[in-house]
């Protein structure tokens, strides 16, 4: 195992021992719900469903038609906080 | 060697903060849009089940409206013309 | 066309096209007389006649006099059995 992947590893451990990654993905969804991407979301489902008739979608469908969308709409700003948090985590625990 | 050292760490957490950050990313994405998808076609599902007993309701009404609305034209012509005749009946 | 008028539009539709309008209207004919409700209403036809004089009233007036009473006579079993075939009907015939 080179050095990296250890590295990679610890850390990762760190993250899921220290309730951190929990804690991360629980403020991405937060923050996905404050900056109305949740509401957008919904908004573009009730489209598809109108568009398509209730009776011609599946869930599954309905996924593979708005995830692109879905991964378009996250602000930056959301990313940027995200990644943010991430960097100062690590800055403290991957010596 | 010790700045070396430090500068390839620097490289590390770059990468891996963005790597890690795409992956939890990817993950929630994936979570909250299948919930939305899920909860948005159950909401549509109920929505047209309402929708459906609502109208059926309607038609039923309507039916039942039209219908009764005819019998009793009818049943008031019966006996109108019955009644008259009876009259007629009694003069003659 | 608001969602319930299509809707009204398309299970009538459905209805007539299959003859089910003209069944459901034959059974409430049926019900109407198996439960009584022409026999009580001949009977107000009458005592309306009666009471304003036969050469008082029109077929019009009539009709509208008694009415609301042959709306009220209509036993709610009948209209909750008429639902059900058509609830039962639309079902069945689902797209």
């Amino acid at each position: 195992m080179s050095k990296d992947s250890k590295m990679r590893a610890t850390i990762n451990q760190k993250l899921t021992e220290m309730g951190e990654r929990e804690r991360l993905k629980e403020l991405l969804r937060a923050k996905l719900t404050e900056c109305g991407w949740r509401d957008q979301l919904k908004a573009h489902c009730k489209d598809v469903i109108k568009e398509k008739g209730l009776e011609h979608v599946t869930v599954e469908d309905l996924v593979v038609e708005i995830t692109p969308k879905g991964r378009v709409l996250v602000p930056d700003s959301v990313k940027k906080e995200l990644l943010q948090r991430i960097r100062a985590f690590l800055a403290q625990h991957a010596t | 060697e010790e700045a070396r050292r430090k500068q390839e760490h620097e490289v590390f957490l770059a990468q891996f903060s963005d790597s890690l950050c795409s992956e939890i990313s990817q993950e929630v994405l994936t979570e909250c849009i299948k919930e939305t998808a899920a909860s948005e076609i159950q909401l549509a599902t109920e929505e047209e089940a309402a929708c459906m007993a609502r109208c059926s309701d309607e038609v039923c009404s309507c039916l039942v409206e039209e219908t009764l609305d005819k019998e009793i034209f009818l049943m008031v012509e019966d006996i109108l013309e019955a009644e008259l005749q009876r009259i007629q009946k009694y003069i003659k």
